[in-house]
């Protein structure tokens, strides 16, 4: 199972990748990079399982005394939090970049956006 | 085509580096020293039950600070960004925008009906962080959502920026007090035991880190917000 | 070194010089017009024209520089005598050679010729200049090949002194440098030629400019001054030749006969060869005379 | 001390609280935030007085109140200090500068710029890994927030190519902090460090993509369009930012990650780095834009950072020094050229000419570009120093020549710049904008960047193993004429005259003879030229600081005793000779050329130290006698290359005559009198000690030989075809330095007494010739020639002055010129070498024609109707010309005043073939010489002859201009009747072919080539922001698959 | 370690990447942003698998909750979400 999640992960983010190359719709282009850090967010947590153990949250199933034999590591998850949390930060930003570079020009073609270049 | 031939190939490359990564990889079968040191002391040094609270809210507490700051900085930039006013030059966007779509009354009824049990049950994630799973970020957004709920059933609601942004920035700074009030009275900055740790399990347990969770929780919520609202005001400016 | 006994005695050397230059010139002019089937000027013409030109008296200068131009050529000629050792083995006429060596001699050429071009140039015309662009351009060509002769020979004998080179070429005609080192020779020859203002290197005096080039201004007793120094100068230059390559001349009647002997050279070579202008002389030098000096320098 | 913490919290908790304020209360928000930024470059100050003055240790700080690895923890330590500092007081600065647009968006913005200062400290700080990439994605996120407080349009774009970027570094970041996680069990960067070992397969490649997602957010070339988008069109409050403290924070956290990693990795850093280097200095070189000049060279900059972190190993204990010299030197140099930028409305790069109005800024704009370039005395110059040493130690040449190479594009760039300040017309436009533009506020935001260029400088200096160059008598003495630049030129004048003799008189003593006869050619002789500079009026700003630290570099250079000092001297002279140069009318052009090769000459010569010490830190002079034989040849090479470049040798020459030529009247005689002779110096000091040297069984000497005389030939064939009596004058000191550098060469004892000969009459008669030439045209307005004409009666003693510098310089009789010529006579009886005696003989009739070529056009023929009211030269200039006949004159008497010491000196070195000295004469073992004698001898004859003339023709009277006739007609128009133009027409024809500009047809052939790939390589940044994300892919994956081909 | 979780992973994951493509290469904006939702939302349940409940909360209320009407919001303002 960790390998699935951790294969799909990738892919997810291979194919959100290939996304954000390839579309020039600035939306999707976001959409894109969402999935993307969706793939990144699976591998982070699949990389913390171990199989057969619960959720490191301590509770009459889980005791402190044998949490470390029961419970699987509870830092990627943590991690994962935090990225997911910062994931919604940066999307919220390009979508509001999206939204004044429409209004700058009026279309969503990122390569329409080059007066800055050489 | 070509484009796509080259984003293929390129992405192919970066396969080969996640195919390397897989093939290196074997899952664990214990606890490294890391997550073995959080499972077999958090009891100890936290008093928090979920593990992952205590690691986001004391062990990693300046992560968690560096993230609430990143939802403040993207609330801010995105509210800055949207009351600038238009680059000179640049078209204004047309008229032939659609009109806000009035909500049917169903909406609006189930609407203010769930708005309070939705804030309620926000609170509740944020206030059990240490002992369930969720906490100030997920609550956070669910008190969010109860705005979203509002804003979708009345689209030209206004809604008091003052009372987002203070909300907002009395619990960050708070946050950062109590992170100093660590360093001052205890361990070290955002060490949660400036508050005694209670009694394991209980509500009123695991020093300061429910307080915390509140204050994450409340500014979570405010920042999403205030994301949601500056988006959505944005084009009657 | 010095005493003041040098001063008679240069200017014995001076009066020898000079008598024997405006002799010569004539005679040669005279060789020339019957050669061309003309009678040709008497033999005494020059002294006549000389004396002539000493009593004109001129009220005309354009300018400062332009009246001490034949000051400084005439300085040039006679300095240039001066500072040769004339005779081998004669302190008498060694003159002021103390002061200075083979390199002096050769720099000092170079004074006169300063002083007339700048004496030219102020006249205004603008054919003085044009004949002085000419003849600059020609010589500095011309000096290359003599410059490789020259330190060929200054390697050959291991030496700078002037006095030092012919005594080494003494003991018999063999010993001349025309003989050890001929391609030296032949490149100062040639450069000799191309000093020398005589055809085909006499674009530099082309009738275009004689008439009314430097000439025509310098008149009177400025002309009297350059007519001194046209005698004295191209004998002062031969004696360099002659002591660095001829054996020098141990006594007044060889250095005679050696001086005319070498002026005919360009003589005759003056009636083969038509007029080059500057830039084919530039190349002849180029092409022939400058190998030569290669040559010479490699034989040593 | 206050806790590191406080740094964070306290910007945190400002930014909080300025939510709290109303919308209204702008001006107290401006406070806070001001007062925010300030309390944390305090913090961080005090912790540095700590580190400094109370010898405190590195300290780390644990949070939560547990320890690492289980919480995060942070250090304070030396270089953490230096760069949080660096970072805050940045931030404050910005915050300063930038308050109109605070003041106009409002707290909102404020909060953004002390999140994302405090963000930059965070970088620095911590040592988790993952709190790392949190801070990362924070100045990632402000960075898309900063960029809009410009107020053009495009910043929206840029701002979201960046945003696409960095999510792309986010996910590699990720992935890469999630497997070094699992495979070392720890997030703590030192833990992960001590775990290196146990990184497996996996592990590699983790650190892998953790290490690329850190360099590409350095801006690694090709990888970096976006960032230059982002400086071209951000504020450039916010580029200074961007550019000096956001490089600076992520350059430390490669530094930190790279601990992990093990061997290959510093390699790939630095591989990375010095193609980043090269590459973009390469693009900027065809930038006409200047924030997007600054951005090329900002992202050049931190890929040299770049470079010196992979030598980590191979810098050893100076690392810190090194590496924090350039980092430093590049963040306030860049900054400040921000800065500056934010006071010019246009962008194009000559649009800087409106600086002009305001000398301070032009001060400002030099000391910043000396700084980011490394002159003397600023930190990269010492960094510069050590980085080459240790690197050419340890054998890694090519790294030296891509370094040297880049800076030396960066040099172009950066000094092409300069020269469009200086030369270039201000627009109308910019002009009106003035009020507008040079707000107090930012004049002392951009003081504040001057004052610390200079702090840092001095701060360097004292801590290099070497004298610090900001103690230096000269160098003080040089710039403290900065301060004096209020007062008016004359005052300064003395003042400079003053010290130069002063300082002769005191430093004589200390002299040994070579030694003096330099110092007396620099002190005095520069003293002697600077009486013409009391022709000057008003307070001439720019020229005394300029003349003073060239003349200061010179006199530190003939008393350097190891190669260092000797470097410094170099490099201060090159630099104020430089400026001295620009200040010529049309001299831009030529004056770039002249920084440009004097600077790759410099390189030339770093190398060549670099290479002899052999890992020590500097080698006295005399240790090159030292080199091991293998190493010898290109330690000979390169500085003799270094040192050709002054004395501007036929190939490195083409800088030369334009510069000489188009330099103001009094400085053409310094630069050509004075500044050649360093070249000279460096190649004697170079021939002294290495001697001869054999490279793969040639000569070098002979080498040399060639180079002299084909010099001299064609420096001299090249100055009888000029039209410009400067140039003529100026190609004429070419073949000159040809006939000095030939006479070094032959390494014979008369060889080098003809070579200080030269030194000697050189500096007087081209001084003279140039000074008189200068005052010529001061008078008539040009300096063609063929304009020129009959002037001999209206200047009579500017014609005095030139006809005895012709003599002299021809070398006939009986002026000291001649001298020169019989020792090298008796120089070359010795020589082994024939056939480049050749040229020499050629060389000196062709110098005839040039020098006859000069006097006649000038002073002789028809003068021209406009020159008909003109006066003799002003009087100050024609002072030193007649001080220079009277000493050339007297030196032809009695050149053993001055020779015999030299013989003297000579004597240890080349025993053999000395000169006797009875009487009189002076005799070698081949002939001899008395000057006095032929002095008398032609001074007698020429009298009697005038006085003959005299008494003949007495009464002579001058004739009118035109009475003359030719072509069967009077003239009566003196511009038909001068024959000047293209006087030496058949000297062209026939020997045309060896005047074609080859050389510099081969320098601009190379230049071309350079922007060429320039124009062409930078078509790659097309502005998309897609294809930026391609070029990032594409990076990684390159730079992965070296690594997997095993070519690191 | 049970097949029936293996078999559900395998199921989810097929429905991730069934969705990723569609939210890629569907052809209206809104569709896209829907599916990448849907990406999240079985990602979330991917997460309680596992024994990730407090990231399959977050992912579930942030990642397909707040992040989808986000994109909507934009949309709304640009051209009625319309591709071009």
């Amino acid at each position: 199972m960790v390998y699935v999640a951790l294969i799909t992960g990738f892919l997810l983010i291979l194919m959100g990748l290939y996304g954000a190359l390839t579309n020039r719709n600035i939306l999707r282009m976001t959409v894109a990079f969402s999935i993307a850090s969706t793939g990144t967010h699976l591998v982070l947590v699949a990389v913390g399982y171990i199989p057969g153990r619960t959720a490191p949250i301590l509770d009459g199933a889980v005791t402190a005394a044998d949490a470390s034999l029961r419970i699987i590591d509870p830092v990627p998850q943590a991690l994962v939090l935090t990225a997911i949390v910062i994931g919604l930060g940066v999307t919220a930003l390009m979508l509001t970049y999206a939204y004044k570079l429409y209004e700058t020009k009026r279309t969503l073609d990122i390569s329409k956006y080059t007066d800055l270049k050489w | 085509m070509i484009k796509k031939f080259v984003a293929l190939l390129l992405l192919a490359g970066l396969g080969l580096m996640f195919v390397g990564l897989l093939l290196g990889f074997t899952p664990d079968q214990v606890l490294n020293t890391t997550a073995s040191y959080y499972a077999d002391h958090s009891v100890e040094d936290t008093g928090a039950a979920n593990i992952v609270t205590a690691v986001i809210v004391t062990y990693r507490g300046l992560d968690t600070l560096g993230e609430v700051t990143v939802l403040f900085l993207t609330a801010t930039i995105v509210s800055l960004i949207l009351t600038q006013p238009r680059p000179s030059g640049t078209p204004i966007i047309g008229v032939a925008e659609k009109k806000a779509l009035s909500s049917g009354e169903l909406l609006q009824t189930g609407t203010r009906l769930l708005v309070p049990l939705v804030l309620l049950f926000g609170v509740y994630v944020f206030v059990n962080g240490h002992l369930t799973p969720g906490g100030g970020f997920q609550g956070g957004a669910i008190l969010a959502s109860a705005l979203l709920l509002l804003l979708l059933s009345d689209p030209t609601k206004r809604f008091n920026h003052r009372l987002i942004s203070r909300v907002e920035s009395i619990s960050g700074i708070l946050y950062v007090v109590i992170g100093v009030l660590g360093l001052v009275l205890a361990g070290g900055f955002l060490d949660n035991r400036i508050l005694p740790l209670g009694a394991f399990g209980t509500l009123f347990s695991a020093g300061a880190i429910p307080v915390i969770y509140t204050l994450i929780g409340l500014k979570v919520g405010a920042e999403f917000s205030s994301m949601m609202v500056t988006l959505s005001e944005s084009r009657d400016r | 070194m010095f005493e003041w006994m040098k001063i008679p005695y240069a200017l014995l050397t001076l009066f020898i010089v000079v008598n024997y230059g405006l002799l010569m010139t004539a005679l040669i002019a005279k060789i020339g017009a019957r050669v061309g089937r003309r009678h040709g000027i008497p033999i005494y013409q020059n002294y006549i024209d000389l004396i002539k030109n000493y009593g004109l008296r001129s009220s005309i200068t354009h300018g400062f520089m332009f009246y001490l131009g034949p000051v400084f050529r005439l300085t040039g000629g006679v300095g240039l005598i001066l500072f040769v050792p004339i005779i081998y083995g004669s302190e008498v006429f060694s003159n002021f050679s103390f002061a200075g060596d083979l390199i002096l001699a050769l720099y000092f050429i170079f004074f006169g010729t300063l002083g007339m071009a700048l004496g030219a140039g102020e006249s205004g015309h603008p054919y003085a200049a044009i004949g002085i662009s000419r003849g600059l351009s020609q010589v500095t060509m011309a000096e290359l090949p003599l410059a490789m002769a020259v330190f060929a020979v200054a390697l050959q004998y291991q030496t700078l002194s002037i006095t030092d080179i012919v005594a080494a070429q003494q003991g018999g005609i063999l010993n001349w440098t025309l003989f050890t080192n001929p391609f030296a020779v032949a490149a100062a020859m040639m450069s000799f030629l191309g000093s020398m203002m005589r055809p085909p290197f006499d674009v530099v005096l082309a009738p275009q400019e004689i008439p009314i080039g430097p000439p025509t201004e310098y008149h009177s007793s400025y002309l009297a001054l350059m007519q001194t120094n046209r005698v004295i100068f191209p004998i002062a230059k031969i004696a360099i030749f002659m002591s660095l390559f001829f054996g020098g001349a141990a006594s007044w009647p060889v250095f005679f006969l050696k001086v005319f002997l070498i002026y005919m050279v360009s003589v005759f070579v003056g009636v083969v060869f038509p007029r080059f202008r500057v830039e084919q002389s530039i190349r002849w030098f180029l092409i022939w005379a400058v190998p030569m000096g290669v040559l010479g320098l490699v034989w040593v | 001390m206050v806790s590191t913490l406080f740094i964070i919290a306290g910007g945190l908790g400002a930014a909080f609280l300025l939510g709290l304020l109303r919308e209204e209360w702008r001006g107290f928000a401006y406070g806070v935030t001001l007062a925010a930024l300030a309390f944390m470059s305090w913090v961080a100050g005090s912790w540095l007085w700590a580190f400094v003055f109370d010898g405190a240790v590195g300290v780390d700080v644990f949070t939560a109140g547990h320890n690492p690895p289980f919480a995060i923890n942070l250090r304070m330590g030396l270089p953490e200090a230096v760069l949080v500092l660096l970072v805050n007081a940045m931030g404050l600065m910005v915050g300063v500068y930038l308050k109109g647009t605070l003041m106009r968006l409002g707290r909102r913005a404020m909060a953004v710029l002390l999140v994302a200062v405090l963000a930059l400290c965070g970088i620095i700080l911590t040592r988790d890994i993952f709190n790392l990439f949190v801070f990362i994605e924070l100045t990632a996120i402000s960075t898309a927030g900063l960029v809009l407080l410009s107020a053009d349009a495009r910043a929206l774009g840029a701002g979201f190519k960046y945003l696409v970027i960095s999510q792309i570094i986010s996910i590699l970041l990720l992935v890469g902090i999630i497997f070094a996680y699992h495979a070392t069990g720890t997030l703590n960067i030192d833990g992960m460090a001590e775990a290196s070992v146990a990184l497996m397969k996996g592990g590699t490649l983790a650190f892998f993509l953790i290490l690329m997602a850190l360099i590409v957010e350095l801006k690694p070339f090709p990888a970096n369009g976006w960032a230059l988008d982002i400086y071209e069109s951000a504020h450039p409050a916010f580029s200074a930012l961007f550019s000096a403290a956001f490089s600076a924070a992520m350059l430390f956290a490669v530094d930190k990650v790279l601990l992990i990693g093990g061997e290959p990795w510093p390699k790939i850093a630095t591989g990375v780095g010095i193609v980043t280097f090269v590459g973009s200095n390469l693009l900027a070189l065809s930038q006409t834009n200047d924030r997007r000049l600054l951005g090329y060279s900002s992202v050049a900059q931190v890929g040299l950072v770049l470079t010196v972190i992979g030598q980590r190993a191979v810098l050893g204990e100076h690392y810190l020094f090194v590496v924090g010299g350039i980092l430093l030197a590049h963040s306030v140099a860049k900054a400040g050229l921000f800065w500056v930028s934010g006071l010019v409305v246009e962008r194009q790069l000559s649009a800087w000419a409106v600086l002009r109005q305001n000398p301070f800024l032009v001060f400002a704009f030099a000391t910043f570009m000396a700084l980011l370039i490394g002159l003397p005395p600023f930190p990269g110059f010492y960094a510069k120093w050590e980085l080459v040493h240790a690197l050419v130690s340890e054998g890694r040449l090519a790294l030296v020549v891509f370094i040297l190479f880049g800076a030396l594009l960066e040099v172009g760039y950066l000094f092409r710049w300069f020269g469009y300040i200086i030369k270039r017309e201000a627009s109308v436009e910019s002009a009106m904008s003035k009020p507008v533009a040079f707000l107090p506020r930012k004049l002392v935001v951009i003081g504040v960047g001057v004052v610390s260029a200079w702090g840092l400088g001095y701060i360097w200096g004292a801590l290099s193993d070497f004298a610090n160059v900001l103690q230096a008598l000269p160098v003080l003495f040089a710039l403290s004429f900065l301060a004096l630049e209020g007062l008016p030129a004359k005052l300064k004048n003395t003042l400079a005259i003053v010290g130069l003799v002063a300082f002769f008189a005191i430093s004589y003593e200390n002299y040994n003879q070579l030694q003096l006869i330099f110092g007396a050619i620099i002190l005095i002789g520069g003293a002697v030229i600077l009486l013409a500079s009391y022709e000057t009026h008003g307070k001439r700003i720019g020229f005394y600081p300029s003349a003073m630290l060239m003349y200061a570099g010179l006199a530190m250079l003939i008393v350097a005793e190891d190669s260092f000092s000797f470097f410094v001297a170099w490099e201060i002279l090159t630099v104020g000779s430089y400026f001295l140069i620009l200040r010529g009318k049309f001299s831009e052009p030529h004056a770039l050329s002249y920084i440009i090769f004097s600077l790759g000459g410099a390189f030339a010569i770093l190398a060549g130290f670099a290479l002899a010490a052999g890992g020590a830190p500097r080698i006295p002079l005399e240790a090159l006698a030292q080199v091991p034989a293998t190493l010898a040849p290109w330690v000979f090479i390169l500085l003799a290359i270094g040192f050709m470049t002054k004395t501007a040798a036929i190939g490195l020459h083409i800088w030369l005559p334009g510069a000489h030529a188009e330099a103001e009247t009094d400085v053409s005689p310094m630069v050509s009198g004075i500044l050649l002779k360093a070249g000279l110096f460096g190649l004697m000091v170079l021939l002294l000690n290495m001697g001869k040297t054999q490279f793969y069984g040639v000569e070098l000497t002979y080498v040399l030989l060639w180079i002299g005389a084909l010099s001299a030939l064609l420096g001299n064939l090249m100055a009888i075809f000029q039209e410009d009596a400067k140039r003529l004058l100026a190609y004429s000191s070419i073949g000159q330095m040809g006939y000095a550098v030939f006479g070094l060469a032959m390494m014979n004892h008369l060889g080098w007494l003809m070579a200080l000969m030269f030194v000697i009459n050189h500096y007087v008669y081209k001084s003279m010739l140039f000074l008189s030439v200068g005052g010529i045209a001061k008078r008539t307005g040009t300096r063609d020639m063929y304009r020129m004409g009959g002037l001999i009666a209206l200047m009579p003693l500017s014609f005095i002055a030139v006809l005895i510098g012709i003599i002299a310089v021809s070398g006939v009789p009986p002026l000291s010129g001649f001298g020169g010529r019989w020792i090298f006579y008796n120089a070359i009886m010795t020589a082994d070498a024939r056939l480049p005696m050749i040229l020499i003989f050629l060389s000196g009739p062709v110098a005839f024609l040039y020098l006859f070529r000069l006097i006649h056009t000038i002073f002789l023929g028809q003068l021209k109707d406009e020159h008909r009211r003109l006066k003799e030269a002003p009087f100050w200039i024609v002072v030193p010309q007649m001080i220079y006949v009277v000493f050339l004159l007297g030196f032809a008497v009695f050149p053993g005043l001055a020779l015999r010491r030299v013989d003297a000196f000579l004597n240890p070195y080349f025993p053999n073939g000395g000169l006797n000295w009875e009487g009189l004469t002076i005799s070698s073992d081949f002939g001899y010489w008395s000057p006095v004698s032929i002095m008398i001898t032609i001074g007698v004859i020429f009298a009697t002859l005038l006085a003959w003339l005299v008494y003949l023709n007495h009464n002579a009277q001058k004739v009118k201009q035109f009475n003359i006739v030719f072509a069967a007609e009077r003239p009566y128009r003196p511009e038909t009747t001068h024959f000047a133009w293209n006087f030496f027409a058949p000297y062209r024809k026939a020997l045309g072919f060896m005047v074609q500009p080859f050389v510099t047809q081969f320098w601009d052939g190379l230049t071309g080539s350079l922007h060429h790939t320039a124009q062409f390589t930078r078509k790659l940044y097309t502005g998309n922001g897609q294809t930026y994300a391609f070029h990032l892919l594409a990076f990684v994956v390159v730079v992965y698959l070296i690594l997997v081909g095993g070519l690191v | 370690m049970s097949t029936v979780m293996f078999v559900m992973s395998l199921l989810l994951a097929c429905a991730m990447i069934a969705s990723a493509y569609v939210a890629l290469r569907g052809q209206s904006l809104s569709m896209a942003v829907l599916a990448a939702g849907a990406v999240s939302l079985f990602a979330s349940v991917m997460f309680v698998l596992l024994a990730a409940p407090d990231v399959a909360m977050t992912e579930a209320a942030i990642g397909s909750g707040l992040t989808t009407f986000l994109f909507f919001f934009v949309m709304g303002r640009v051209k009625g979400g319309k591709d071009d």
